[in-house]
């Protein structure tokens, strides 16, 4: 397992190039007022991470809570507003914007060989909105918090509860505004800045994913958004939409949040898709298996994506004609995730593959993504939903997906790309070490939760029966695994910003257009306007491409 | 074993005495129930070591050190149609059978004995027909279709019981129904797994099931001296219902008798079943379904009888099968005092 | 040099404008009329027909739909779709929930 | 009917215009691109008034009577008038596009402002029928009042007019539901007029400067796009709400 694919410059004339996007100007202001993708993107990775931690600790809350089967650590209706907190922060302020607004904002220019996003103002002004909704629920749970569940559901939200909803209903309000700003800007960028060449099949698959996940941000968020206008008038007015006492239907608050709230599911889980295809297809140094298939498939999901949203609601008393229809094409919408887990397993099939942390962690996601993804067809059959749904079955698929699919894709392409982002290797042992712990962690916290799911235990209580705490105790003591496994990052990831070995432009030998630049990259990304000449995760190229470079040097040296 | 710390050595023993992979199965549906959850935890199982197997053998075969060379493969599409075909006939499949047993949860046998619960924050009311009232308790006996017909007071709830794999939101304004049938005595955890506000972890409760002679007894024993039906009658009464409601020839609304269950025509064309849900609605919208040969003028009673007193008339009307009874609440009402007599001629609100 | 080019940036002038204005106008007049008129069932269908009808003709010239890329005409397809995604799945659940349970 | 601008006939393309910004490679790229954006963001405009239409559609198919009456509480006469306001405002935008991608300075300044005006009357019509609204107590939330459902003769014009009967209670107070799904929805569309009109305003200051008249005619054009959107909009506003319940 040494061999290693890592190709670094001699490290005693290796240098970060002088002038590149961190350097190019200085000051607090010309970070916040800066029109460049790159700049946007370190300061989305920063105030994601900022988020990620605070829903981190309500989730620490959380666990502590569920280690004794009564309500002891903290009053019932803290617990509510915990994991309300939890959910919406989790869910609005990290996954949504985690992959897409950090690395997405990041590389989808360089990858597309474009200077920049198309419209920079309004990368900039999505950040903006990000931080305004986030602050405005950090406030929020600051002076009171809201204790609605992150579902919102009406009329409980609506009639039943005196805490903040409005306030955390504006706050998602304007997160996703910033989520529909970004998508609208990738869409274009994706369609209007591509290099010559760069055809829709020459473009890594990273950016077919977040083509997929953006349009999902753009027609689903405005579906929230009107929902969530009108539980705030309902709130405050009582206009009675959803107010069964005035001949509303609550049903179809419901309606409305889950057709944004289920595409959200994939607006999440695509970019991670994405840099998995990136980070397979480097570490085994081959194109992905089935290139058009798993592209297609990113779009597939995206279409269906818009027709299942309510399997959500089996039992709560749509029709059972929609149940029916619901109930198949979420089966349909299934297909295409198991497409690509094949298509990534044979991506490996006669590779060159090495185990770099990305690679651990895109290995991590594989496992992890196949039972969260299983575990959903078990929710979307009408039969075994009456039984799972609404337990911890479906808290720990949903974590299977979002935290061990997602999350590990973020931290795999964190890891991936942090040398382009900073010039600097991040520790390659302590990060394999972190990856391992992470994947430890983190079945140990979530695969206790199926079986707890299982024998019945619902979901968002704060006491249970004892016969359930000895799993909830392996689920608490897998989780303090994870958060050391997540924290460890965090410290050795700010330790190689300055002590880091320098990464040069290419250390992982990858094809993609974002590697064929200095790292970090200049404000401009590249000094020549790339032309796009060759496939997707072409290996051949690149090591002409080398050989050539050598070559040139050798007749310079001589 | 000496090492190991008291503590950690009792926690693995209770471990491993209650340790249980799914709850017990005590109804008749959760043995069909579980034998679809098997397959699908069998099909995943395959699918999920497919792919670790062949993960870690092409990581075993084609690393750096052995494969130094990868060779560049596009793609198959045979291997595609593949893994698109066999994932889409096995979900295809648990779709099916998904469905065949969510049809049985939700379609309660004709004989089934019904049981209304209500819920409100943060309790469940149950009612048996014979007057038996249980808060968060619901007893019932073995070998006995039981359908349990839901509402909510307030917000949205769910009567889960996980023994019994069923579960069924309670909504506000809404019935909803479940059934099950109960194999084995025992108690059983019921929940609400629908989160309702603050004390939403503590409506919990028992389901309590007994043998058939068990329960009789039990039925005896705590019985509140009215049944459900003759609750109803009263309201029946103390509404005057009955001054429209009649069989006499001028009679303003539609007859009572034997309505339950029957299909009638509506003014505004085609026709319903008389069900709860019917019942509850005409009761508190009756502007919506106005039966044919009828005037819309019954008022609306929403806001002025509970859950439970609507249950109690929607009982009251289901056992009427013959006219002796309304007669009866017709005499009543006619003998009451004259400050209850407003109420019987309200009748329309504005002709 | 602003405009123009290879994918031919079409100017709609003003005599199909005032075409179009008057078109909308005898639709607007149209629709009224229809709508005090008893037609039942066909009420509702026409007065929305008349609308969807008035809506394109607005997208297509006054917005230029029909001047413009397949990736506009593709974009304002994608928009109807999800829009009418919306509105008849959900309504699927409304209508088959008066079919009663089964 | 149609012109098709040549590109010879305007200027040289070497020179980078001012306002091409750096990351575009050419003046097309970038109109191409704020265009399609401008689409996108109409998308979501579209997504986000088809909650307020499917909740419209919906209710209106279960309290039928109760939405006919209230309908009937609509002034079709105000609501027309509205309609072909709206029209000749989105008449006047278009040719106010025309004008400047053909560098009519004037006719630009005069089709804005004639727009911005038919706007400002379209809100004065607006505020007109809120008012009676306001009046006939049918403001949702606030004292609402269901004689006009109870007692239609009440209200003597409206009943001259369509001889409603009077509701049941139950019915009649779902007409509530209708007044709250009128005031969303042409409210919502009120909004986007009261923006709309700020941002005419922003344009006929610069359009008098010459602005959008030496080629860069995109912020007119995208702007178009939005106001014919909304005009779009209060085209099925005025069929659901006002006249599919009529006869």
């Amino acid at each position: 397992m040494s061999e290693t694919i890592v190709k670094l410059p001699d490290p005693s004339t290796a240098r970060i190039p002088r002038d590149n996007f961190i350097t190019r100007e200085n000051g607090l202001l010309s970070w916040l007022l800066t029109g460049d993708h790159k700049r946007i993107a370190v300061l989305y990775l920063i105030s994601i991470t900022f988020f990620f931690f605070i829903g981190g600790a309500l989730a620490g809350l959380i666990r502590l809570e569920l280690l004794t089967p009564q309500s002891d650590l903290m009053a019932t209706d803290t617990y509510n507003k915990v994991f309300t907190m939890h959910g919406i922060i989790m869910i609005f302020f990290f996954l949504v914007p985690s992959v897409p607004a950090t690395l997405g904002n990041f590389f989808i220019p360089m990858m597309i060989g474009a200077k920049d996003l198309a419209l920079p103002k309004v990368n900039l002004l999505s950040w903006y909105l990000y931080m305004a909704g986030g602050i405005l629920a950090i406030v929020t749970m600051a002076t009171g918090g809201v204790d609605t569940g992150w579902t919102f559901t009406t009329p409980l939200s609506t009639h039943y509860v005196n805490t903040k909803v409005l306030t955390t209903g504006l706050a998602v309000f304007i997160a996703g505004f910033s989520s529909i700003l970004t998508g609208l800007n990738f869409i274009v960028t994706i369609h209007k800045m591509r290099a010559p060449g760069m055809t829709w099949f020459r473009l890594p698959l990273f950016i077919w994913a977040h083509y997929a996940a953006s349009i999902l941000m753009v027609l689903a968020t405005p579906v929230v958004a009107i929902a969530i206008v009108l539980v705030a008038l309902e709130r405050t007015i009582g206009i009675g939409v959803f107010d069964p006492t005035k001949g509303g239907d609550p049903l179809l608050f419901q309606h409305l949040f889950w057709f944004y709230s289920h595409p959200a599911v994939y607006i999440m889980i695509l970019p991670g898709m994405g840099v998995i295809s990136e980070v397979i297809s480097t570490f085994s140094r081959k194109r992905v298996f089935g290139y058009t298939a798993v592209a297609f498939s990113s779009v597939a999901i995206a279409v269906f994506g818009f027709f299942v949203w309510a399997h959500h609601m089996f039992i709560m008393g749509i029709s059972n004609y929609a149940v029916l229809v619901f109930s198949l094409l979420t089966m349909l919408v299934a297909v295409p995730s198991a497409i690509k887990i094949f298509n990534w397993t044979f991506t490996l099939y006669k590779g060159s593959i090495t185990f770099e942390t990305p690679m651990l962690y895109a290995f991590g996601f594989m496992g992890l993504f196949t039972i969260g993804g299983m575990t959903g067809v078990f929710l979307g059959s009408s039969g075994t939903d009456i039984h799972l749904t609404e337990t911890y079955f479906i808290v720990a698929h949903f974590h299977f997906v979002m935290v061990g699919g997602m999350l590990m894709a973020f931290l795999a392409g964190i890891h991936f790309w942090w040398p382009k982002i900073t010039g600097r290797m991040y520790p390659e042992k302590l990060s394999q070490l972190a990856a391992v712990v992470t994947f430890i962690g983190f079945n140990f916290t979530f695969f206790p939760q199926f079986i707890l799911g299982t024998l019945g235990m619902p979901r968002r209580i704060a006491s249970y029966p004892p016969e359930f705490q000895v799993l909830n105790v392996f689920s608490t003591a897998g989780a303090t695994i994870l958060g050391v496994g997540y924290l460890l990052p965090v410290i050795y990831l700010i330790w190689s910003l300055k002590y880091g070995a320098i990464a040069g432009n290419n250390p992982w030998q990858a094809t993609g257009l974002e590697w064929q630049t200095q790292s970090p990259p200049l404000t401009e990304n590249f000094v020549v306007p790339p032309v796009m000449d060759h496939e997707a995760y072409d290996y051949e190229w690149l090591e002409r491409q080398q050989q050539a470079e050598k070559q040139t040097e050798e007749s310079h040296g001589g | 074993m000496n090492q190991i710390s008291p503590t950690i050595w009792q926690f693995l023993v209770k471990w491993l005495t209650n340790f249980a992979l799914f709850p017990p199965e005590a109804s008749k549906i959760a043995p069909q129930m579980d034998a679809l959850y098997f397959f699908m935890v069998l099909v995943s199982l395959i699918g999920l070591t497919i792919v670790v197997l062949l993960v870690t053998a092409f990581s075993i075969l084609y690393n750096r050190k052995r494969h130094p060379v990868a060779v560049q493969i596009e793609g198959s599409t045979l291997l595609e149609a593949t893994w698109t075909i066999i994932p889409l006939g096995l979900f295809l499949v648990m779709f099916v059978w998904g469905a065949l047993i969510y049809f049985r949860v939700f379609t309660p046998p004709a004989n089934a004995m019904n049981i209304y619960v209500v819920g409100k924050q943060w309790m469940w009311k149950a009612e048996h027909p014979g007057g038996q009232h249980e808060i968060n308790a619901l007893h019932i006996p073995t070998g006995r279709a039981i359908q349990v017909t839901l509402i909510s007071q307030d917000v949205f709830h769910s009567f889960s019981i996980p023994a019994f794999r069923v579960k069924r939101e309670a909504i506000p304004g809404r019935y909803t129904t479940v059934w099950f049938e109960a194999t084995t005595p025992g108690t059983y955890h019921l929940f609400c797994t629908q989160y309702c506000g603050t004390n939403h972890s503590q409506m919990t409760g028992d389901i309590v099931v007994m043998t058939p002679e068990d329960f009789r007894k039990w039925l005896a024993s705590s019985t509140s001296g009215a049944s459900l039906a003759q609750n109803g009658e009263r309201l029946f009464a103390s509404l005057s219902c009955a001054a429209c409601h009649n069989s006499r020839p001028d009679a303003r609304g539609p007859n009572m008798v034997g309505v339950y269950g029957a299909k009638l025509p509506l003014s505004s064309g085609g026709t319903v079943t008389a069900d709860d849900a019917y019942l509850r609605d005409a009761i508190l919208n009756p502007s919506q379904h106005i039966t044919q040969g009828y005037a819309p003028i019954m008022p609306t009673y929403q806001g002025q009888i509970s859950e439970e007193g609507v249950i109690s008339l929607i009982e009251y009307i289901k056992s009427l099968d013959s006219d002796y009874r309304i007669q009866q609440t017709l005499n009543t009402t006619d003998m009451l005092p004259e400050s209850e007599a407003p109420a019987a001629t309200k009748g329309p609100v504005k002709p | 040099m602003s405009f123009s080019n290879d994918h031919a940036h079409h100017i709609v002038g003003p005599k199909v404008y005032v075409a179009i204005l008057l078109a909308l106008l005898v639709g607007t007049a149209l629709t009224v009329w229809a709508s005090f008129v008893d037609l039942g069932f066909w009420n509702p269908i026409i007065a929305l027909a008349i609308a969807t009808s008035k809506a394109t003709l607005v997208v297509l010239f006054f917005m230029g739909v029909k001047y413009s890329s397949k990736l506009t005409k593709l974009t304002v397809f994608a928009g109807l779709f999800t829009f009418l995604v919306l509105v008849s799945m959900t309504l699927t659940d409304y209508f088959s929930r008066a079919w009663g349970s089964w | 009917m149609v012109d098709k601008i040549a590109n010879a006939s305007e200027g040289a393309h070497e020179e980078h215009p001012t306002y091409l910004r750096h990351h575009f490679n050419s003046v097309e790229q970038q109109a191409d691109a704020s265009n399609f954006a401008m689409w996108l963001f109409l998308l979501t405009e579209v997504m986000f008034f088809g909650g307020l239409f499917t909740a419209y559609l919906i209710y209106r198919n279960w309290y039928y009577p109760a939405f006919v009456a209230g309908s009937h509480q609509l002034n079709v006469a105000w609501g027309t008038t509205n309609t072909v306001v709206l029209i000749f405002s989105s008449f006047t935008m278009a040719m106010g596009v025309w004008c400047a991608e053909t560098r009519r300075r004037r006719g630009l300044v005069l089709s804005l402002t004639l727009t911005f005006l038919l706007g400002l009357v379209f809100l004065g019509i607006k505020t007109v029928e809120y008012r009676e609204k306001i009046e006939m107590h049918h403001v949702p939330g606030f004292h609402y009042s269901l004689q006009s459902f109870l007692d239609p003769e009440s209200n003597p014009e409206v009943y001259r007019e369509y001889h409603d009967k009077p509701l049941a209670l139950d019915m009649a107070r779902r007409t509530e539901l209708y007044f709250s799904l009128y005031f969303l929805m042409t409210g919502m569309h009120a909004l986007h007029m009261m923006i709309g009109i700020g941002i005419l305003v922003f344009m006929i200051f610069r359009a008098r400067g010459g602005a959008y008249t030496t080629g860069h005619v995109t912020f007119v054009e995208n702007f178009g796009l939005y106001w014919h959107f909304v005009d779009i909009v209060w085209i099925y506003l005025f069929a659901l709400l006002y006249l599919i319940s009529r006869h």
